[in-house]
Parts: structure tokens; C-alpha cells; sequence
């Protein structure tokens, strides 16, 4: 776990870096090397690492809008991805997905950017497993602002009635952009959805890894075993905005020290060192995830910008014969706007 | 044509047994095809699109769903991208609402967000139309509304052949397919339906292209573009106008994605008179973009438009006013007079 | 209660005539004196009317595609719903709406035929009536296969996180269509839903019209008072299938002979005996039931039906000048298909 | 004009103020109104939409609510029914799939479904439009979704100008609206606008009447149909053909429902040619509808038929393919081109 959080950490920071610094000298959401929005996670690292310990290449994970320590976590491709998040032909989707679209069925790693829009996909992933007969399992993430929709809620009701193999898990960093947890919700403990539904549901309530590990063991196993799903929730610190160029001014600033403080990583350092970790060697571990992460991004860097007439592609695998999406008929300026 | 073959097509078949038969077929060669659906088991699904699956597949394979759509047609979504061929059956269209998230922004984009990298094989079956007073929410087509959102493709059969030769081609295809049944056509016992799409159906399996519009009526002075229900009633008109020796071609587009622009171009070409017909709301939706398709392509073959489709207006409940603004034959026949006289 | 109980019963046993004898000799869901479908709910009356008793004129009510002992009891125009049921001019929606959607904004009624969508509706009255500082009530009903629908789910949380005066009414007659409550939910229960977002959830566990009223008594208390929403559910026993033509093929004889024998209207019949009320008097509220009834429905026959052009109005209560719904231009034969 | 006035008209707003002085000002004359959402409140919306209105108002009239779009905004119309005028915002236009039934099921349809006896007075608002590479499911407009579907009046406004007219009458409209206002055009601090949604607005409050189309520009040669952020990209086109002699007409729908046909037809009888340019997908959509509208009417008048839309695939991430299929200046230069050469 320490190795995979200590590349999400340095990988969020670097992003970071990356992004805003294309930003100046005034933040304008469309300039610089990595396009669009970008919502980074440094802090959550302890929910995504403890529960993908458990799982392997053909269990399926589906993660919202703030994917990339969970994309770490799953293993999959951090070169493709990143080259994705700048927008390179040489990325997961080509350039078309962006980051809070990042695909690897080698991973099993799916996203959706529409809130707890991962959840039945996930949910459908465990039926097909249990169809096949298969011991594979199913986790779909999302924030603690995510369990008052629909999407999550009826997901619930779906793999409980089903016994499906899916494991749900909530990361609870208290914000839902500007709105408190306690502004969207009565429970405080979002696992207690889980019991409406005849689900157990258990909350970790302080991110730390290993107790994560612990509880995600168990729901993974439960799932494995056929048993049915669970939902967990983990309290996180986030350390960042919502998504970049987010001025925060709703978030008090003792929530941000406090997130500050509170470093899951550190954590973890300190439960590996009192089990007779050496120092040098989680300090070899972080520098192999520097080194892994400065090689992706340089490498993404490198690689070419779409064409733009790749655009008009992957609509379909099966286009119809004849029929591509419409290009118009009148000489096509494009490009360069 | 062997002897037996004959026999086979002479056999008659409503729409929801050519539907069936085509999903039977598909279930019995393939282990990864299943059929999700409120009331698709015991009871056989309500617009019979199911009926006698349970008893050969058992409930693994035909299974009842929580009242969940969001739920159950996303959990299609991500079985199909473990590569399972779910078809999954949305009871009405008009509950598209409820779900649409999954439907537009997941099912039909995941393809192109991942760069093809995941595809989406699966079938979301829906029953459309009215004509039978179920009122505003239980009524409508919601044609353009699929058809206008990218990467799903549209298909919406009116006669039993097409029914299944499109099935089988919808369980095939690799991207997710929106298949939109019109429920006058199926021939429920409780819902007599017309005369026209009970057709001889071959037992083999067999496909039809999508993109590939039928002109089920050929003639020289005017082109009627329809589909779905319509195409019975748009030949109903054409019969009428045929005794006043006004000969229209009527033409089933059958799949409105893809859309199938050659046909319809080369019968303008030969009329010269347009006349779009169908039985989702008409603004903004099918009749507009096969005019201005023909519009663009070819406006100097073009001498009179006409277009007749629901005006606007949420379906109402009382008959009269129902049938006021469903398109009937006679809304079609003077449509093409009108066009005919310009 | 025995009165609302007693109309609403006769009510759906006419209507059930009225509308299979125009489908005779071979069911034609087109046929008819009442056109679509119908949904009845003989056997539900006790829910119904053991909350609404509790209800007054400007408290709102919304309620599912089966509605009319809902309405009943909500006190909705006898004669104008009958007249919309049977499509006529003078029905509460000029015959717009039918039976699925039934509008009185003087009794404070509204229905919705898509599942569960009266809930978000529902909510809003409640939250007018709290911005209003009125003390005015909303109750949602539903059935229980609505119970895993993200509209309900939704509703409750949104409801409870705001305190909003609104009670949830699950009418439970185990089935929706052919699918057995067991089928689609884990619980059994269907209260338990109400845990996950905080709610009080309470079962009323047989149609008993006054274990019902005691119940709502409490919750639309609760509610009026300002201390927030509650989660009822009430097992119901409905005599007649999904709808009107269902063969109910798929329910085991015994289910439909249990419904018929859980009568609660004679059992409320019983409690009121004992009560000291006499015969004669409960036969006299029939008697009076059985008159409006029969009235309602020979009123609503004679109205006339709307003219086909009243199709094109009330898209809108302020249409744009000039513009109308688009009727088309060239002649038009319509209004006899 | 009195001096004041003189300078209330010279005081110049970016698009977001000028909606959000229309929403204080029916705030403060109606106690009725109020305005719910995501990150309404303390953030003051997303893309500014209710800025600084949370001082003024509080909480319990600048409401922020969970992501439950189908709650939120189903209890919107539960208020508007009770006679409150709720405005309700759903972030982006793309989230409308978790919550569609309520808004065309519900929102848009009760009016007549109860025959008129019930009215849904609220303002549905959302955030439109690409071109800062927000991917599939952050960049649609989705314009034609809403427009086709009765029982919803729809505006896009351009400027601020448009913006706090057409929103004044947006909230005073007893009947539900949806108002898409594009992203790119706020004017928010980090997505910078282009030049012309600043315009001069007047302090006091005014109202722009639904179903009016402004010519933004006159012109002889082609008539450019078009709306929100493409107006702008129209009119920079237009400059650009001008300097080889092409006058082209730019025409601002600024409301798709209801449609100001008359405008176009006028236009289209002076120039001949129509060219339909709009951020939405190009099929079955807004294009479509205006070229068979002055098909239907106009046919004799059209001399060349050209669309410019988003071509029907899913919005891409990358900046050369969004830059692609969104259409810009020179997309719509080289189209007035075709149609002038035609
Ligand atoms: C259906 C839908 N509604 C709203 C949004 C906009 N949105 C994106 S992230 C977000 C907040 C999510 O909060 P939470 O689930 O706690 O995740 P966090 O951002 O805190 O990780 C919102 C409202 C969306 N993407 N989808
Ligand atoms: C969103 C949606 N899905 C499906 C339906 C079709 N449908 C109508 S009633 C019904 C069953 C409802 O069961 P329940 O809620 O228990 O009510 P009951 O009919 O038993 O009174 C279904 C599936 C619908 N109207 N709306
Ligand atoms: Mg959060
Ligand atoms: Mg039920």
C-alpha cells in the first residue's frame, strides 16, 4: 500500500504543478498543457490503496470525477494515463476521455464523471461475474456527496436483492465542493444507508490505511465468497480544492489544517516503521515513485496531440458501412479556434 | 426455394413472436446473452417481448428487475463491457427520464471516451406509441430523442420480418443498439393490431443491415418517409390516394441511426414531393432532419414539403383528442395532396 | 373512515364494470366507455383513508398511477374525476389527464403514472409550506415496488436533511405487477428504509383502518409540528389484479384467496360495532356511498366529450402570442382514426 | 434620456451580473422567489449564476441542496405547483439524465395534463457549452433535447443585455422555462469571455418578450441563424466576409420555444440562402427544425441550404478534436461561402 500511496501523493503534486503552472500568469481554464478541469486527491490515498490490495486484474473498479489514486491503486497503465490527462493521442482513450475518463479494461478501471453514475456499471460488472460463475468482484468509489443520489442508492437496493460480488465505497473528505457533509445529509455515517437495504455497512473512521486494509478485507472476501456486497466508508483529508483554481473560500481554514495534519502516508510510514520497517526502505519506495511518476509525465509530454480528424472515430466499434459521424460537406476550417 | 422453405415463409408470425423468436435464437448460440426487465419472467413482458423466454431459460437468464432503472439499465452497461450481450427492456419509453444518465452520458459515450478501448454490446428494448388513451406519460415515441444524442443506434421496426431480422442484428452489433417497438404492431391479445405487420417470417435466423431503409411501396409522384406504426398508416393513404391516381412511394426507414439518406434522396429525386411522417413530437425532431437532410443534398429536386407529426403537445387522454393529434392516414393522404397540389 | 372506505370500494367495483363491459365480447384495451388502462385498489382503502382523515383542504397530496381511493379519501370532486376518468369535457383536466393523472389543487390532490415521481413533488410542498411558515402537511403515497426508486430515495433524504413536513406512504400489497416483494428488495420491511437517512420508519403491519390512523396520526403530527418527515408502511390487500385485464396468471391462488379474506372495511366494520355503532348506521353510510357513487358515474356519462381541437390547448397558461400548438397547415382530417 | 439613464445604459456587466441582478431584483419585489441548487449559496454558483446573492437573501432563499438533482428539482416543481416561483439550477446541462422525468414528465407536463387547472411557474437554469475541453459529459448544449419536448419554453440568451431581459421574464412566466446560459459567456474569472456578451445594461429592470429574434447584424447576402456563444463566433465570421463583399445576416433565436419563425422566413426572403450554426449535435436537433421550417413555408425563397453543428459525435477532451467538431468562425465563414456560392 505504502508504494502505491506515495505514487498517488507525488503524482497529484506534480499534476498540480503541472497544470497551474500553465495557468499563469491569470488561471484561465483553457490554457496550458493539461486541458480542461482537474480534481486531484492527494490525502485520500488510504481508501483507495487499503481496499485495491485486495483485488486482482479481473476485478472491476469504477471511480467518479477524482479517479487518478484509485486508477494507482487498480494498476493500471500511469504512462497511458497521464498521457490521457494531457490529452495525447498515445493516452488510454486516445485523447478523447480526459481525466475524469480514464479507461483500463487490462486494470479493470472504469470512470464516470456524472456523480454515482459508476455505481450500476460496477454493479453490473458483479453480475456478470456471478453469471459466469466467476470469483471475481466489483468496488465502485465515490464521495460521501455522492450517497444521496439515485444512482448509488438504487445500486444498493440492486446488488443486495442480487447477492452480487460488489463492494461500495464511500470516500467521506466532508465536502461536496462547497457543501459540508452536514448540509446534505442527516447520517453522519454514510454506511448506514447500507442497512435500509439489508446490506452490512461499516465506516473507517479515520484514514488510515491499514484499518482500511482490515474492513476491505473483510467486505472483499464477503464478496469473493459469493456472500453479497457491503458498503464502506472512509474519512479522508482532502489537501486540495475541489478541482484546481478552486479558491476554497467556503472551507474554513482550520478544516484545511486540520487535513494538513492529518497525512494518511505519514500514517502508514510510522505503522511500517513500529512493525520494523527500516527508514531506507520506505524512502527507496518513495523514490521509485518518483522516479515512476517524472518518467510518466515526461514520457506523456513527448507524446503527439490527436489528429483532429480522429474526432470523427470510435463513435462505434461497428460503424455502419458508408455511414461515418457526419463531416461537413463544405470545406472544413476547424482546428485552430 | 425448397419446399420447406416455402412453407416457412408462408408462416405468419406477429411482431412479438418474430421479436422472440430472434432473442431464442440469439440466447440458445450464445451463453453471454440475458434479458433484463421489469415483468419480462412470469409474466412474459407486458408487450409479450418476452413471452415464453422463462420457461426455456430459467431465471438466470430472463430476469425481473427491482422498479429501478437507473439501477438495472447501467448494471447492463457494465456487464456489457465485461463483454456479456445484455438486452435490457425499459417497459415505456416515456420512463427513459428516470435513466437517461445511464442511457446517454454511459451506455452510449463510453465507447468514444475510452477510445475504443471498452465497447457496449448490448440491446435497450423500449415499447412506443399510442393510440390506445394512455395519456401523456404512457404514450409517446421519443424517436428524435434517441436519435439526436450520438452513439447509440435507433431502430424501430414495423412489420414482423424486419422485427426479427433487425433483432438478430441488434444482438450482434457491438455497440449499444436502442430498439423501439411500437406496441399497436405487436399483436397483443388485448391490443388487436392492424392488419399489416403480421407478415410471413422465415424460422432460420436471418439479418437486416442497419441503415438500410425498405421502400414498402413504390411509386412516382410524391415520397411518404415513416416508420413504426406509421408505415401501415402512410400505405392505408397511399391506397386512397392511389384511386385518385396519385401514386406515392412510402418509405420505412426501419433504422434512424444510421439513417439511411441514399433512399430517400434518390425517391425525392424521381417525386420531387416530401412528405415526412411520424409519431414523436414534431419540432425538433425526425421530420425536420430528413427534410433538411434533403434540404442540403438536394433542394433543387425539391418542389413542396409537407410534414404531419404529434403538434407539440403532451398526448392527451380522451379519445377525441388523441386521435386529433396522432397522425391518422387521412392527416397523411391530405398531406400529400397538399404536397401534390403545390 | 368508514365512509371514505366504503365509497372508495364501491367506487373501483363500478368502475371495474363500467370498464370491462365496454370490452366485451374480446378485451380491446381501445374499447369502451373508459379508455387506457385502470388501475384499481379495492383492498388498499384502509392506508389511504387512515392517513387522509388527518388531512385538510390545503395540505397536499400526491399519488401514484392507482389514485382513486387516495383521492377519495383526500376528498378530491367525485363527479369531475369520474367525468376525467371517463374522458370528458367536464373532468377535472377537460380530459387531459385520464386516470393516471388527476388534478384538484382545491383538495390539494396530484398524481404522477411514472413510478415514484410523486415523491420530489411531494417534498416541495412541504418545503412551501416551511418557507411560508404555514403549517400546512405533504403526503407522498406509493406502492411498494416504488421503494427502490431513486425519486423515493432521494426524497427522503432531501425531506429529512431539510426537516420539511411530508409523510411517505408505502401501500404494500406484495406485488408489483408480477414481481413478489422478495424479489426485489431484501427487506421486508420496507420502513427500514427510513434509517439511512434518520427518519422514523414505522409498519402498520395489517389494513387496519385504526391501527393506520393511530399510526398517521403520529407521523402527519410530527410533521405539522415542524419536527420533520416519516416513513409509513401499510400492508394492503389488493382484491384485483395490476389492471384492469391483468390474468394475474403469476399469482398463486392462495394470494388472491387471502386478499379476499382480509376485508378491511369489514373489519373496520367490526371495530366501530364493538364501538357501540349499530348496524343500521354502517348500512346507512353504504347506502349513502352506494347513491354517490352511482351518481357520480351517471353524471360523469351524460358529459360531453372534449372537442378534438382542445388537444392544442394548455401546453402553456401564458402561450406565446401568435404561437400556438403547431397545428399543421395543410387540411386537416383527423379526429376519427 | 436623461443623464442617469445615459449612464445606466453606458454601465457595462458581463453576462453573469446582469442575470443575477435580474434574480435580486424579483427576489426583492417577491418573496415568493427563490433559488435552489448545487453550491448556490456560499460559492455562489459554479459559473457565478448566483453570486453575492446569499449576503443579500440567506439561506433559506439561496438554497444549496444535496446531489439529488431528481429530489431538488422535483420539489421545485412541487413549490411552483403550490404557487411559490422557484428557481432551480442544475450545474451543468449534462446532469439533466439523473433527473429528466421531472422535467419533462412532471415540470412540463402538468400544466396540461390537468387540463390547465395546475401551473408550474419556475425557472429551470443550467450551464451550456465547450470549448475549455470539459470532455463528453461536461461540454453539451443539449439545446434540442429540451426544445423538442412540449410543455418547456426554452432560452439561451447571448448577452447581458439579452440575459437580464430575457430572465426577468423567464421568472414573472407563469409556465416553466429552462434558461441555458453558455459557460463562455459569463464572464467568469477563470474562463474568459470572448468581447461581445459584455454589453451596456440598464440599472432599472426591463423584460425581452419570448419568441423574439434579434438580428444582431443586417445583411443582404445569407441569413445566419444561430444562438448563445455562436452568435458571437457568427458575427466575427461576418466581419471577416464582409471584407471580401459577403453580407451575411446574423440572427439571435435567443428563444428556441417558442420559435420566432417569422424573423427567419422575413430574412430568408431577402437573402436566398440560410445557414443554421448551433453547439448542439446536428442531428435531430435545432438545425434541423429551422431548415425544414422555411422549407415548409418557404421552399421558393431557398436558394442554398448550409447547417454548422457539432457532427454527431460525443465531445471530445483533446484541444485539436474539440477545436474539430465545435464550430468556429471559419467553420461558418467557409459555409456563408458555400451557400453564397450555390
Ligand atoms: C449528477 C451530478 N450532479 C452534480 C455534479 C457536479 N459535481 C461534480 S463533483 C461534485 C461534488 C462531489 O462531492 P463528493 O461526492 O463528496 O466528491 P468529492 O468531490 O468531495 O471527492 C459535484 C456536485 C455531477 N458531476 N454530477
Ligand atoms: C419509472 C417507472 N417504471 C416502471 C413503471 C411501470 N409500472 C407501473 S405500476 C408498476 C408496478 C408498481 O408496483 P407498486 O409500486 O408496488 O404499486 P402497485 O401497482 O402494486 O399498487 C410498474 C412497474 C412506471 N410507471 N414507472
Ligand atoms: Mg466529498
Ligand atoms: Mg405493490
Amino acid at each position: 500500500m505504502f508504494e502505491e500511496m506515495a505514487t498517488a501523493r507525488y503524482y497529484e503534486e506534480r499534476l498540480q504543478e503541472e497544470y497551474l503552472e500553465g495557468k499563469q500568469p491569470a488561471f484561465d481554464i483553457s490554457a496550458g498543457p493539461i486541458p480542461g478541469e482537474l480534481h486531484l486527491a492527494a490525502g485520500q490515498e488510504a481508501a483507495a490503496a487499503g481496499v485495491c490490495r485486495h483485488l486482482r486484474d479481473d476485478d472491476t473498479v469504477t471511480a467518479p470525477h477524482r479517479p487518478h489514486h484509485v486508477a494507482i491503486a487498480k494498476g493500471v497503465d500511469l504512462k497511458r494515463m497521464t498521457a490521457e490527462i494531457f490529452g495525447r493521442e498515445s493516452g488510454l482513450s486516445s485523447g478523447k476521455g480526459g481525466h475524469m475518463h480514464l479507461f483500463d479494461p487490462d486494470a479493470g478501471f472504469a470512470c464516470s464523471g456524472i456523480i454515482a453514475q459508476g455505481c450500476p456499471p460496477a454493479v453490473g460488472a458483479g453480475l456478470a461475474a456471478k453469471k459466469r460463475n466467476e470469483d471475481s468482484v466489483a468496488v465502485a468509489f465515490l464521495g460521501e456527496g455522492a450517497i444521496s443520489q439515485g444512482a448509488f442508492l438504487e445500486s444498493l437496493n440492486l446488488a443486495a436483492v442480487q447477492q452480487l460480488p460488489v463492494v461500495f465505497v464511500i470516500e467521506d473528505n466532508d465536502w461536496a465542493i462547497s457543501m459540508p457533509k452536514e448540509r446534505v445529509t442527516d447520517v453522519a455515517d454514510g454506511s448506514r444507508r447500507a442497512g435500509g437495504f439489508d446490506m452490512p455497512g461499516v465506516r473507517v473512521d479515520y484514514d488510515d490505511a491499514t484499518a482500511v486494509y482490515d474492513a476491505a478485507k473483510e467486505a472483499v472476501g464477503r464478496a469473493r465468497a459469493g456472500n453479497g456486497p457491503t458498503l464502506l466508508e472512509v474519512q479522508v483529508h482532502r489537501r486540495m480544492g475541489h478541482f484546481m483554481g478552486d479558491p476554497e473560500s467556503y472551507r474554513p481554514d482550520e478544516d484545511v489544517a486540520a487535513a494538513e495534519q492529518r497525512d494518511s502516508i505519514e500514517r502508514l510510514a510510522d505503522d511500517l516503521r513500529s512493525e520494523g520497517v527500516e527508514d531506507d526502505e520506505l524512502e527507496a519506495i518513495r523514490e521509485e515513485a518518483r522516479e515512476r511518476v517524472d518518467e510518466a509525465i515526461e514520457w506523456a509530454k513527448e507524446q503527439p496531440e490527436p489528429d483532429p480528424d480522429a474526432a470523427y472515430e470510435d463513435v462505434f466499434v461497428n460503424p455502419p458501412s458508408g455511414v461515418t459521424a457526419q463531416e461537413p460537406d463544405h470545406e472544413l476550417a476547424g482546428g485552430d479556434d | 426455394m425448397s419446399e420447406q422453405e416455402q412453407r416457412a415463409v408462408e408462416r405468419e408470425l406477429t411482431m412479438s413472436r418474430a421479436m422472440v423468436e430472434a432473442v431464442a435464437h440469439e440466447m440458445r448460440e450464445d451463453e453471454e446473452v440475458f434479458y433484463m426487465g421489469e415483468d419480462v419472467a412470469d409474466y412474459g413482458g407486458i408487450f409479450d417481448s418476452t413471452e415464453g423466454l422463462l420457461e426455456e431459460f430459467g431465471r438466470d437468464r430472463i430476469m425481473d428487475v427491482p422498479i429501478s432503472e437507473t439501477a438495472y439499465l447501467g448494471a447492463a452497461v457494465g456487464a456489457a463491457q465485461e463483454g456479456m450481450r445484455p438486452i435490457a427492456e425499459l417497459m415505456f419509453v416515456d420512463f427513459f427520464g428516470v435513466a437517461m444518465d445511464q442511457i446517454y452520458n454511459q451506455m452510449a459515450k463510453n465507447t468514444y471516451m475510452s477510445g475504443g478501448a471498452v465497447n457496449v454490446p448490448m440491446v435497450l428494448t423500449a415499447a412506443v406509441g399510442g393510440t390506445y388513451n394512455d395519456a401523456a406519460q404512457h404514450s409517446q415515441t421519443l424517436y428524435g430523442t434517441f436519435a439526436h444524442l450520438p452513439g447509440m443506434k435507433v431502430v424501430v421496426p414495423s412489420t414482423a420480418y424486419d422485427a426479427k431480422g433487425l433483432m438478430h442484428n441488434a444482438i450482434r452489433d457491438d455497440d449499444p443498439v436502442v430498439y423501439l417497438f411500437h406496441k399497436r404492431l405487436m399483436g397483443i391479445g388485448w391490443m388487436p393490431a392492424p392488419d399489416g405487420p403480421k407478415t410471413p417470417v422465415p424460422e432460420e435466423e436471418y439479418t437486416i443491415p442497419f441503415g438500410s431503409a425498405d421502400v414498402k411501396r413504390e411509386g412516382e409522384d410524391a415520397t411518404v418517409v415513416t416508420l413504426g406504426l406509421h408505415v401501415h398508416r402512410a400505405l392505408e393513404a397511399a391506397d386512397a390516394l392511389a384511386e385518385d391516381g396519385i401514386d406515392a412511394e412510402v418509405i420505412d426507414l426501419r433504422t434512424l441511426v444510421p439513417l439511411d439518406t441514399e433512399t430517400i434522396h434518390e425517391s425525392v429525386a424521381k417525386t420531387g414531393r416530401l412528405v415526412v411522417v411520424d409519431e414523436d413530437y414534431q419540432s425538433y425532431g425526425v421530420t425536420g432532419e430528413i427534410i433538411a437532410s434533403v434540404a442540403e443534398d438536394g433542394l433543387a429536386d425539391l418542389e413542396a414539403v409537407e410534414r404531419v407529426a404529434v403538434p407539440d403537445v403532451p398526448l392527451p387522454y380522451a379519445r377525441p383528442m388523441e386521435n386529433e393529434v396522432v397522425p391518422d392516414s387521412e392527416d397523411i393522404e391530405s398531406a400529400v395532396r397538399s404536397a401534390h397540389d403545390a
